[in-house]
C-alpha cells in the first residue's frame, strides 16, 4: 500500500490516526554533504527531491532559516500557467506544466493541481492583438491556447462586467486550459516528503550565516547550527538572494526585493471557476478549494524585505476587482499579506552555475516562482549534478545582461518594479 | 426550556418593536437588539452549520469574535454572506438566511460528513484523490472530478452575481490623536487628549461607546457604568476638536501611523438616504495612536464544546446585561478564572438561574465564592466538564474531578442538566493592530495571554488591551495613554471612583480538558468555524507540522472568517503541550490586516465606479456627434473610424485613408504628448536625451527625434520644434507622454542638475489637427491668415504662426501619412473652433475626418513605426533607424546599445509583409517559413500591424522577423492558429509606398 | 506610508513614484566601458536595512527626493530634495 | 477674440443635485480665468521671480513652500514646487505682461491658459467633500487661505488654492476636467450641491 492512499487513510482512521509518520524527519545536520541547498522553499525542496530522484544524489541537505516553506511558496496566489510570449519562457514554463500534471503521483502527495484554466481578458483591439500574438507564440511553441469571444467568456465566467458601458469593455480573452491552480503549501510539503523519503536531510531553523571558502571556491556554509561542508552549494532563496550573496562577498547583483500583496476573501460557495486576469489593470483572481476568492495586483513598487504591504495598493486592487466583478463589492476581504519578490532586471529568472566556483544559483523569480517550482527544481538539480545547464534553463544566465540578451516579457527594461 | 427575553432591564428600547425574518420565518425584536440577541430572545438556538462537518451551531459570542452564527443578509436585491449575527443591528425589514446547509438548517445532508470524522481529519486531502495512473481519469482528471464536489461542500455562504448597488466612499482624515476603541479606557484617553487641545478621533466599532460599561452593572463615579459612559461620550461629542465615530472599526495599522477604519454608515438603516454611503473607508493619518481595543474571551476545549447553547460566559453576561436576554433557563458556568463569576452575578441580577459553576481550579478567591453564593450556588471547584449532552442544542453536561496540575480526570462522571453552558478560559487582549504595526507579541505568564509588543510606531496602549482587566485600570491607563499621546506627563488628578475589584481575572493555565471523545460526547473543537479539533492539532504534531505556521496551514486553524479570535491561543497551547515546550516557544501567528473582514467595495470606494478617468480631446464631442466610433488609447478616447451608415470598420478606414491620398483628410492629434523644454541649456539637454542632434536645429524648424533607454533599447520617438533660441516644444507618443516626462525630470534632477532647463507638460494646452493630403495646402490657404503657407514660407519641417477664424494657431509641416501634411496647433479652448473652420475650408476639397484605423493604414504604407514596433525590446537598428544614432556625441543609451546581443543581425527586425492570398493578415499573427494550421511551423517573427492598403490594393503589414532586411523577397506564411488563419506572404521592405517621399515634399 | 516631502510636507505614499536605488554612479557619458555601464544600469546592493533611494513627488511638486528608508521596517530616516542633496555632496 | 470653450460638457449645467432637500452643502462653478501661467525660477532666483510676478499681477508673494496670494476676481498665485508657481488672472493679456516681467536670467514662463481648467468649490461642506478625494489636511490651520497645494487623486493631478474659509479653486489638466468634475459631483452627492 502506498504510504498515502484512500486505503491507508481508512486503515489509520480505524486505529485512531496514531500511526502516521512525520512528513519529513527532523535530523541534525551532518558535518558534510555532497550537496547543500540553501533555502527550504519550493524551489530548494524540489531541487533536492530531483537531485535524489533523477540523479541519484542523496547525500544532500536542505537548510532552511525558519520553518519549511515559509517564503513565497507559502504566500503566493497558487497560479500555474505557461502563457508566455517569448520562446525561452514558453519552453521553460510548458515543461513545468508537464511536470505539474504528474506531480501528485510522483510525490504520492496530492498537491491539488487543478487545470481550471487561466483566462486573460482583453479590453481593446490592441490588447487583443497582443494576447493573440502571445497565444500564437504558445501554440507555435507546442502549448495550448485559445481565443474566446465575449459571448464565450460570458458563459464561462458569470459575474464579469461584460456590458458595453464598462470602463474597460471586454473584447475577448486568451484562455490556457492546461493552466490552473494548486495547493501551494502542499507543494512544499510534498517535495519535502519526497526528498526526505529518498534520504535528503531537511534541516529547519538553520540559518546560513556565511560561506566556507577555499580561496575563491565555496566549500560549505556556516550556519546557526554549525559549519557544514559540501562539494557543491546551491542557493535558492528568492526574496533574500541579495542578502545571502552578500554573505559570499557579492555586494552588487541584478536583483531588487519588492513586496507583493495578496488577498483572500471569506469562503464562498463556488463563484468563479477559472483564473481570470483583468487587462484594464493588473489584477488576477481565482477561487480556492476552501471557497475564498484569492486575488492580487501590482507590487507596492519599492524595495522591501518587510512582508508588509501598503494601503494604496490595497485600494487599487480592490478597485480593479470591483470593476471586473461588480458583485464582489458586497463581499468581504478576509486577509491580506505580503511576499518578498526577487525582481530581476528583465523579469526572467537566473538558474546557473556560479557566480563563484562551487556555488550554484537559482533566483530572480519575480511574480512567477510558484508555477516554476517543478521545472526550476528539475533544471537546477540538473545544473548542479552535471555542471551544465539543461536546455530549458540555458538562457537564464547571469551574463545575459552584459551580453545584451535580456529575456524581457513585458518590455519594461531594467526597471525591476515594472516586471 | 429555551432562551428568552426578561421582562425588564437592558438598554434595548422595548417600546420599539422591529420585525425581521430568519429563513423566511417572521420574528420581532427591539431597537438596540442585534440579530443574535433577537434570535435568542425568540428562543432560536440553531443558527448555522459548521464548515466541514456541518454540525449544528448556535450563537457563541456577543461580538466580533463570533465563529458560529454566520448568516447571509438579503438586502438591496443582493446577498451579503458570512455576516456574524452578533454584528447585525436589528432594523425593520431585515431579511436573513442561514447558510452552508441543504435542504434546510434543521435537516442538512452535509451532516453526513460527521460520520467520516476521523477520516476527514487534518491533512486528509493531501493523502488521497491522487487518482489512477492510467485510464481516462489519470493525471489531474480524477482530482478535478472530486474537487467539484469538495468545492460545493466547502465554502460558507453563497454570493450572487448581481452588481452591488450600494455606494461606498473614502474619507481622508488627519488628527493628532486617534483612539481606537471607545470603551472606558478609550473614552478616558480621548478626553485627556482633547483637553490637551489635540485634534482627536475616537473610533468605536459598536453602535455605542462604553464597551463593558454598557452591561457590567458596576458603577463609575457613583453612577451606573453605562450612564457614566454615555455622559463621557456626550461630553466628547460636544467638543469641536473631537470627531466621534461609532460603528467604525479600525482594521489596519499601516506604515507611518496611517490607519484604516471602516464606518458602517448605512447597514443599520432600512434604507440609506439618497446619495449616502453604505460604508465609509477612513484613511486616518494620526500623529499618535491610542490602542484601547479591549480583550476577547477564550473558550475552553472539551468534548462537545460546540453544541448550540455552549457560549462564552462574557457573552451570556452581555446578553443579560445589555439586551435583557437570558441565554438559558438553567445556565452552568465553566471557567478557569473569576470573570465567569461576574457573569453569573449579572445573569442572576437580570433574573436568570445559575444551575452550577464548574471551576477547574482547586481553590478560588473569596470574592468569587461570594458572587457564587449570590447566584445561589456553591462552585464545583477542581472539576471539569467532560461531555455535553443534546442534539441540536445542549440539554446537559457531565462533570468529573480534574487535577489542574496534571490535567488528569478522576472519579465519577456526574451529569448536570442545563440548557446553556457559559464558558470562560481567560482573556486575550486584542493586540492585532499593534502586531500589524510591526512587532511580535509577548507572552504574559500571569494573564496566560499575549500582550502587545513594545511600540515601534507612535502608539500607546490602554485598558484591557494592556492586560489591565479592571475598570479602575482602564480609567487610569486610558487617561495616561491620552496624555502621553498628547506629549504630556501622567496626571495625579483624582479618577472617577469605582468599586474595588478583588476578583482574580488571571486564569489558571488550563486550555483543554482531555476527555476521551466519542460519537455521543462529540469532538473537542479548537476552531469552531473550521471544525479543527484538539486531535487535529495533535495529528499535525505527529506528522511534523509543529511550527505555528505549519499548524495553521495544515489544519486551517484560525483561518476562518473570525480569523481565530477565539481559537488561536488554545490551538497554540495544545501544540505547545504536545511538543513539551512553552507557549511562547511555540510562537504566535502574525496578525495581518484586516482585523475583521471589510467589504471589498468599501476599499475601492474612491473610484466612483470609474476605474480610470476618461481623458478627452477638445474635439471629443464633435467626433461623437459625427459618427465616430471611439477607442481607448491609454486614458484617452480617440476616434477609431467615422462610420457612415452600413459601413464596416474596414470599409470606413479604407474610405478615409483613400481620401487622404486622393484629396485631403483631417485627424485629431491632440493626444500627442507635449512638453515645453525651456532654458539656456535646452538644446544641450535635447542633444543628450535624443540619439540625434538638436542643438543644430534652426529656430522655426522641427526635427524627428528618437530616444533610447539607458540599456540601449528604443524608448520613444516624436518631433521636437524649436520655437526660440531657448524654447523647444517636444512631442512624444500618446502612450509615453507620462513616462517620457518622468524620464526627463529624472535626468534633470539627478544626473544633470547643473543644466538650466525647465520642463512643463503642455499636452493639454494645445489642440492638434493634422491636415493631410495633396489638397492640404489649399485648405490652409483658404483659412489661415497672418502668414503664408507656401513652400518657401512653410517648407517641410517648417513652423509658422497665424490665425484661423480669429484663433491664433501654430502650424508645423510634418507628415506621418507620407502626404503633404500640416499639424495645426491651437489653444485647446479654441480647438473645436479651429477644427470646424478647417472642416469648412476643406469642404470644397472633400475633406474627410479620419480615425486611428486610417491613420494606422497610412503609416503602415509608409513603414513608420509606433508603439507596436517600439515595444521595449527593439533597438534602433532593429527598426532600421540606425541613421539617427549620432556618432558625434554620447546620448542616453549610447553606452549599452552596442552590446553583442543587441547588434546581432539575426534578431527579429522590421520588414514589410504582403498577403499573397488576398486575405487579411491579423495583428499578433506569426510568421513561419513552413507548416500548416495542423502542423505548426517554427515562428520566425510576428506581425505588429496590418491593414488593407487602398494605395496598393492589397493586405499589407509590418512585422518583426528574424534577419529583417535579409529576408526581403522571401516567401513565408502568416500563421495565426488562434484565429485559424494560415496563408502565403511575401516579406518585403517596410517602405511600401512612395519610398522616396516625393509626396510629402511636394 | 507618509513621506515628508521637503517642499510639500507629509504626503501620502500614493502621490510618490519610486525611482530606485540612489547609490549608483553614472559613468562618464562618453564612456565605452560596457562593464561600468552594465553595473550602473543592472546591479544594485539591494540591502536589507537602510536603503538610499530616489522617489519623485510625481503627484505633487514633481521634485525628486533622496530618501533613506529601512527596507525591513519601512521607517524613513531622512528625506532631502535630490537636487540639493546631490549638489552638496550628501549623496551616499 | 474667439471665446475659449469649456471642457466640462453639457452635463455640467446649473441646478441642484444630490441630497439637497435640506439645502446644498457645496456649490460648484467654473470661474473665469483668462490667463493661467506656470512660472519657474532658476535655483537662487526665486526672490527675483516672485518680485517679477508681483509686478505683473499686483500680488505680494511670500517665498515659503505652498505660499500664495489672492486678489478676488483679479489674480491669484501660489507655489506648487521648488521655485515654481501657478499664476492666474482674469485678464488674457496677463501672459504677455508676465513674459515681459520675467527675464530668462530669472526663470521661465509657460502659458497654460488653455491647458488647465479651474473649478471652484465653496460652501460649508467643502472640506468634507474634498477630503473624500485628497489626502490633504484641509483644516484652516494646516491649509490657510490663499495657500496652495499640488496634489493628486489617482490619475488626476490637481493644484489647489484656498481662496476662502470654505472656498477652494482646483486647477486640473483640461483633458481630465470633465472626468474630474464627475468625481467631484459624485463626492458631493451626500451633502447636496448646486452648480452655478
Amino acid at each position: 500500500m502506498a504510504e498515502y492512499s484512500a486505503l491507508s487513510l481508512l486503515k489509520n482512521a480505524l486505529t485512531g490516526n496514531c500511526d502516521w509518520k512525520p512528513a519529513w524527519r527532523k535530523p541534525d545536520p551532518k558535518p558534510a554533504y555532497d550537496v547543500i541547498i540553501v533555502g527550504g522553499g519550493g524551489h530548494g525542496l524540489a531541487t533536492a527531491c530531483y537531485l535524489a530522484a533523477e540523479h541519484g544524489i542523496t547525500n544532500v541537505a536542505v537548510l532552511e532559516k525558519g520553518w519549511l516553506g515559509s517564503g513565497n511558496i507559502g504566500r503566493n496566489t497558487t497560479i500555474v500557467r505557461s502563457n508566455y510570449l517569448l520562446p525561452e519562457s514558453i519552453r521553460f514554463y510548458d515543461f513545468s506544466v508537464k511536470l505539474w500534471e504528474n506531480l501528485s503521483h510522483e510525490l504520492n502527495y496530492n498537491v491539488m493541481f487543478s487545470q481550471r484554466g487561466v483566462l486573460n481578458l482583453a479590453h481593446n483591439p490592441a490588447q487583443a492583438d497582443a494576447y493573440i500574438r502571445r497565444g500564437n507564440a504558445m501554440r507555435h511553441g507546442g502549448g495550448d491556447a485559445d481565443w474566446l469571444t465575449r459571448e464565450q467568456i460570458a458563459r464561462k465566467v458569470p459575474g464579469l462586467d461584460l456590458s458595453g458601458t464598462a470602463r474597460f469593455p471586454v473584447v475577448g480573452g486568451l484562455l490556457q486550459k492546461r493552466a490552473g491552480t494548486a495547493r501551494h503549501d502542499a507543494v512544499a510539503w510534498g517535495y519535502a516528503r519526497g526528498a526526505d523519503r529518498r534520504g535528503v536531510d531537511i534541516i529547519e531553523n538553520c540559518e546560513v550565516t556565511g560561506f566556507l571558502r577555499d580561496g575563491d571556491r565555496i566549500i560549505g556554509v556556516s550556519t546557526s547550527r554549525g559549519d557544514i561542508r559540501a562539494k557543491k552549494v546551491g542557493v535558492a532563496v528568492a526574496g533574500s538572494t541579495s542578502r545571502v550573496l552578500n554573505l559570499a562577498g557579492i555586494g552588487q547583483f541584478p536583483i531588487e526585493s519588492h513586496v507583493l500583496q495578496a488577498f483572500v476573501s471569506e469562503a464562498l460557495k463556488p463563484f468563479v471557476d477559472c483564473v481570470v486576469t483583468f487587462g484594464g489593470g493588473h489584477l488576477y483572481m481565482s477561487q480556492s478549494d476552501k471557497g475564498g476568492l484569492v486575488f492580487g495586483g501590482s507590487l507596492d513598487y519599492y524595495n522591501s524585505y518587510a512582508q508588509r504591504g501598503n494601503l494604496p495598493t490595497v485600494e487599487d486592487v480592490m478597485s480593479e476587482i470591483c470593476a471586473m466583478f461588480p458583485s464582489v463589492a458586497r463581499l468581504r476581504l478576509l486577509r491580506s499579506w505580503g511576499g518578498v519578490m526577487d525582481m530581476s532586471m528583465d523579469g526572467a529568472p537566473i538558474i546557473t552555475k556560479g557566480p563563484l566556483p562551487g556555488m550554484y544559483l537559482n533566483c530572480g523569480w519575480c511574480y512567477g516562482g510558484f508555477k516554476a517550482t517543478p521545472a526550476s527544481g528539475y533544471s537546477f538539480a540538473w545544473t548542479i549534478a552535471k555542471d551544465e545547464p539543461h536546455a530549458i534553463n540555458a538562457p537564464y544566465t547571469l551574463s545575459r545582461f552584459e551580453r545584451g540578451a535580456a529575456i524581457d516579457e513585458t518590455g519594461h527594461g531594467p526597471t525591476p518594479k515594472l516586471h | 426550556m429555551s432562551p428568552r427575553r426578561t421582562t425588564s432591564g437592558g438598554s434595548i428600547d422595548r417600546r420599539r418593536t422591529i420585525r425581521f425574518t430568519f429563513d423566511g420565518e417572521a420574528y420581532t425584536g427591539h431597537a438596540g437588539d442585534t440579530l443574535a440577541s433577537a434570535l435568542l430572545a425568540n428562543g432560536v438556538r440553531l443558527v448555522g452549520r459548521s464548515f466541514k462537518y456541518h454540525r449544528p451551531r448556535g450563537v457563541f459570542s456577543a461580538g466580533i469574535d463570533e465563529p458560529s452564527a454566520l448568516v447571509t443578509v438579503l438586502k438591496d436585491g443582493v446577498r451579503e454572506p458570512n455576516i456574524p449575527a452578533t454584528r447585525i443591528e436589528l432594523h425593520d425589514g431585515l431579511r436573513v438566511e442561514s447558510q452552508n446547509r441543504f435542504p434546510s438548517l434543521a435537516f442538512d445532508f452535509g451532516a453526513i460528513n460527521q460520520l467520516g470524522g476521523r477520516l476527514l481529519g487534518a491533512g486528509f486531502y493531501y493523502k488521497t484523490f491522487m487518482g489512477p495512473v492510467i485510464g481516462p481519469l489519470k493525471g489531474t482528471r480524477f482530482w478535478m472530478f472530486c474537487e467539484r464536489f469538495i468545492r460545493r461542500a466547502a465554502g460558507l455562504g453563497r454570493a450572487d452575481y448581481a452588481p452591488d448597488p450600494s455606494r461606498y466612499e473614502r474619507m481622508n482624515a488627519f488628527c493628532d490623536v486617534l483612539v481606537a476603541g471607545g470603551g472606558v479606557a478609550g473614552l478616558m484617553a480621548a478626553e485627556a487628549a482633547a483637553k490637551a487641545g489635540k485634534r482627536v478621533i475616537l473610533a468605536e466599532q459598536e453602535p455605542e461607546t462604553g464597551g463593558f460599561a454598557k452591561w457590567s452593572n458596576e458603577t463609575i463615579g457613583g453612577k451606573p457604568a453605562a450612564e457614566w459612559a454615555k455622559t463621557a461620550s456626550e461630553r466628547l461629542a460636544a467638543l469641536d476638536n473631537v470627531r466621534l465615530l461609532t460603528r467604525t472599526m479600525v482594521w489596519g495599522y499601516y506604515d507611518g501611523n496611517t490607519l484604516a477604519a471602516l464606518e458602517r454608515v448605512g447597514d443599520h438603516l432600512a434604507r440609506p438616504p439618497k446619495g449616502h454611503a453604505r460604508h465609509r473607508h477612513w484613511t486616518i493619518r494620526a500623529g499618535a495612536v491610542v490602542l484601547a481595543t479591549g480583550a476577547l474571551e477564550r473558550p475552553l476545549v472539551f468534548p462537545g464544546n460546540d453544541r448550540p447553547g455552549v457560549m462564552l460566559a462574557g457573552a451570556v453576561r452581555r446578553y443579560a446585561g445589555e439586551y435583557g436576554v437570558l441565554c438559558g433557563d438553567k445556565t452552568v458556568f465553566f471557567a478557569n478564572n473569576d470573570s465567569a463569576y461576574q457573569a453569573a452575578s449579572t445573569l442572576t441580577k437580570a433574573g436568570g438561574h445559575v444551575a452550577a459553576i464548574v471551576d477547574v481550579r482547586p481553590t478560588i478567591s473569596e470574592a468569587a465564592t461570594a458572587l457564587a453564593a449570590e447566584a445561589g450556588v456553591v462552585p464545583l471547584t477542581g472539576q471539569a466538564v467532560v461531555e455535553t449532552k443534546g442534539g441540536k442544542h445542549i440539554t446537559g453536561i457531565v462533570v468529573q474531578s480534574f487535577d489542574a496540575a496534571t490535567g488528569a480526570l478522576s472519579g465519577d462522571a456526574r451529569p448536570i442538566e442545563c440548557d446553556c453552558l457559559a464558558v470562560s478560559g481567560g482573556w486575550q487582549p486584542v493586540i492585532h493592530l499593534a502586531s500589524q504595526a510591526g512587532a511580535k507579541a509577548e507572552w504574559d505568564e500571569t494573564l496566560q495571554a499575549f500582550l502587545p509588543p513594545a511600540p515601534n510606531q507612535r502608539w500607546s496602549g490602554a485598558g484591557s488591551f494592556l492586560g489591565q482587566m479592571t475598570t479602575a485600570g482602564a480609567l487610569e491607563s486610558g487617561r495616561n495613554a491620552g496624555l502621553s499621546a498628547s506629549g504630556k506627563k501622567p496626571s495625579r488628578a483624582r479618577l472617577p471612583e469605582v468599586e474595588p475589584s478583588p476578583l482574580e481575572i488571571a486564569p489558571a493555565p488550563i486550555f483543554e480538558i482531555k476527555a476521551p471523545i466519542s460519537a455521543t460526547r462529540g469532538k473537542a473543537f479548537v476552531d469552531l468555524q473550521h471544525d479543527v479539533t484538539a486531535d487535529d492539532v495533535r495529528l499535525a504534531h505527529r506528522e511534523g507540522f509543529v511550527s505555528v505556521e505549519h499548524l495553521k496551514r495544515y489544519t486551517t486553524l484560525g483561518m476562518a472568517t473570525d480569523q481565530g479570535k477565539t481559537s488561536n491561543v488554545p490551538g497554540l497551547a495544545i501544540m505547545a503541550e504536545a511538543r513539551g515546550i512553552s507557549i511562547p516557544e511555540a510562537g504566535t501567528t502574525r496578525f495581518r490586516p484586516p482585523y475583521s473582514p471589510v467589504a471589498i467595495g468599501a476599499l475601492a470606494a474612491e473610484r466612483y465606479g470609474n476605474l480610470k478617468p476618461n481623458r478627452l480631446t477638445p474635439m471629443h464631442d464633435w467626433h461623437v456627434e459625427h459618427g465616430a466610433r471611439m477607442m481607448e488609447a491609454g486614458l484617452w478616447h480617440r476616434p477609431m473610424i467615422y462610420g457612415a451608415p452600413g459601413e464596416t470598420v474596414e470599409q470606413a478606414y479604407i474610405r478615409e485613408a483613400a481620401a487622404v491620398r486622393r484629396s485631403v483628410g483631417i485627424v485629431d492629434v491632440s493626444t500627442l504628448g507635449k512638453i515645453a523644454v525651456k532654458g539656456p541649456d535646452a538644446a544641450e539637454f535635447l542633444d543628450r536625451v535624443y540619439t540625434n542632434m538638436f542643438s543644430t536645429l534652426a529656430i522655426g524648424k522641427a526635427r524627428y527625434g528618437l530616444m533610447l533607454r539607458e540599456d540601449g533599447i528604443a524608448f520613444d520617438d516624436g518631433t521636437t520644434w524649436r520655437l526660440g533660441e531657448d524654447d523647444f516644444l517636444m512631442t512624444t507618443t500618446t502612450a509615453n507622454a507620462g513616462p517620457v516626462m518622468q524620464h526627463l525630470e529624472y535626468f534633470l534632477d539627478i544626473v544633470w542638475p547643473d543644466l538650466k532647463v525647465h520642463l512643463t507638460s503642455v499636452t493639454d494646452q494645445w489642440a492638434g489637427a493634422a491636415v493631410a493630403g495633396p489638397e492640404a495646402r489649399k485648405v490652409l490657404e483658404k483659412c489661415v491668415i497672418g502668414t503664408a503657407v507656401d513652400n518657401d514660407t512653410l517648407p517641410f519641417m517648417g513652423i509658422v504662426h497665424g490665425r484661423i477664424d480669429g484663433a491664433p494657431v501654430m502650424i508645423c509641416r510634418l507628415s506621418f501619412s507620407g502626404e503633404l501634411a500640416y499639424e495645426v496647433y491651437s489653444g485647446a479652448g479654441h480647438g473645436l473652433h479651429v477644427w470646424e473652420a478647417l472642416m469648412e475650408a476643406g469642404e470644397s476639397f472633400g475633406i474627410t475626418p479620419y480615425g486611428m484605423e486610417a491613420l494606422g493604414t497610412l503609416r503602415i504604407e509608409k513603414g513608420h513605426v509606433t508603439g507596436a514596433e517600439i515595444d521595449g525590446r527593439t533597438t534602433a537598428r532593429d527598426l532600421y533607424l540606425d541613421w539617427m544614432l549620432s556618432k558625434k556625441k554620447p546620448f542616453i543609451g549610447s553606452g549599452l546599445m552596442d552590446r553583442p546581443g543587441l547588434i546581432d543581425q539575426n534578431r527579429i527586425r522590421l520588414v514589410g509583409v504582403v498577403s499573397l492570398d488576398g486575405q487579411p493578415l491579423g495583428g499578433g499573427a506569426h510568421i513561419v517559413e513552413q507548416g500548416s494550421l495542423d502542423a505548426l511551423g517554427q515562428s520566425i517573427g510576428h506581425i505588429t500591424a496590418f491593414c488593407y492598403s487602398p494605395a496598393l490594393a492589397k493586405y499589407i503589414g509590418l512585422a518583426l522577423v528574424k534577419g529583417g532586411k535579409a529576408q526581403h523577397g522571401r516567401r513565408a506564411f502568416v500563421s495565426d492558429p488562434l484565429r485559424k488563419r494560415f496563408g502565403p506572404v511575401e516579406l518585403v521592405s517596410h517602405h511600401f509606398f512612395d519610398p522616396e517621399g516625393r509626396r510629402m515634399h511636394g | 506610508m507618509l513621506i515628508s516631502c521637503p517642499h510639500c510636507g507629509p504626503r501620502d505614499l500614493a502621490e510618490f513614484s519610486y525611482q530606485g536605488d540612489a547609490t549608483r554612479t553614472r559613468p562618464e557619458p562618453a564612456s565605452t566601458d560596457t562593464k561600468a555601464w552594465h553595473d550602473y544600469v543592472y546591479t544594485r546592493p539591494n540591502p536589507a536595512g537602510p536603503h538610499h533611494e530616489y522617489w519623485q513627488h510625481a503627484g505633487g511638486c514633481r521634485a525628486h527626493l533622496l530618501i533613506v528608508r529601512d527596507t525591513l521596517s519601512h521607517e524613513i530616516h531622512s528625506v532631502a530634495l535630490a537636487r540639493s542633496a546631490n549638489a552638496s555632496g550628501a549623496r551616499a | 477674440m474667439v471665446e475659449r470653450a469649456t471642457p466640462l460638457g453639457a452635463d455640467f449645467r446649473p441646478g441642484s443635485y444630490g441630497d439637497f432637500a435640506d439645502g446644498v452643502g457645496v456649490t460648484l462653478s467654473e470661474p473665469s480665468t483668462g490667463t493661467i501661467v506656470e512660472a519657474t525660477a532658476w535655483p537662487g532666483h526665486e526672490k527675483a521671480l516672485t518680485a517679477a510676478l508681483g509686478r505683473g499681477t499686483g500680488l505680494s508673494l511670500a517665498l515659503a513652500p505652498g505660499a500664495g496670494a489672492y486678489r478676488d476676481a483679479k489674480a491669484a498665485a501660489f507655489n506648487i514646487g521648488p521655485g515654481r508657481f501657478l499664476v492666474s488672472g482674469k485678464d488674457e493679456g496677463l501672459v504677455d505682461d508676465l513674459a515681459r516681467a520675467v527675464s530668462l536670467e530669472t526663470g521661465t514662463i509657460t502659458d497654460l491658459s488653455h491647458g488647465r481648467t479651474a473649478l471652484r468649490i465653496e460652501g460649508m461642506a467643502t472640506e468634507w467633500v474634498l477630503a473624500k478625494l485628497f489626502a490633504l489636511d484641509f483644516s484652516l490651520d494646516a491649509f490657510p487661505v490663499s495657500a496652495g497645494r499640488a496634489t493628486a487623486h489617482h490619475d488626476f493631478f490637481v493644484q489647489i488654492q484656498r481662496t476662502g474659509d470654505h472656498r477652494f479653486d482646483l486647477y486640473v489638466f483640461r483633458s481630465f476636467a470633465r472626468a474630474f468634475a464627475m468625481a467631484l459631483r459624485h463626492a458631493a452627492q451626500d451633502v447636496g450641491y448646486a452648480i452655478k
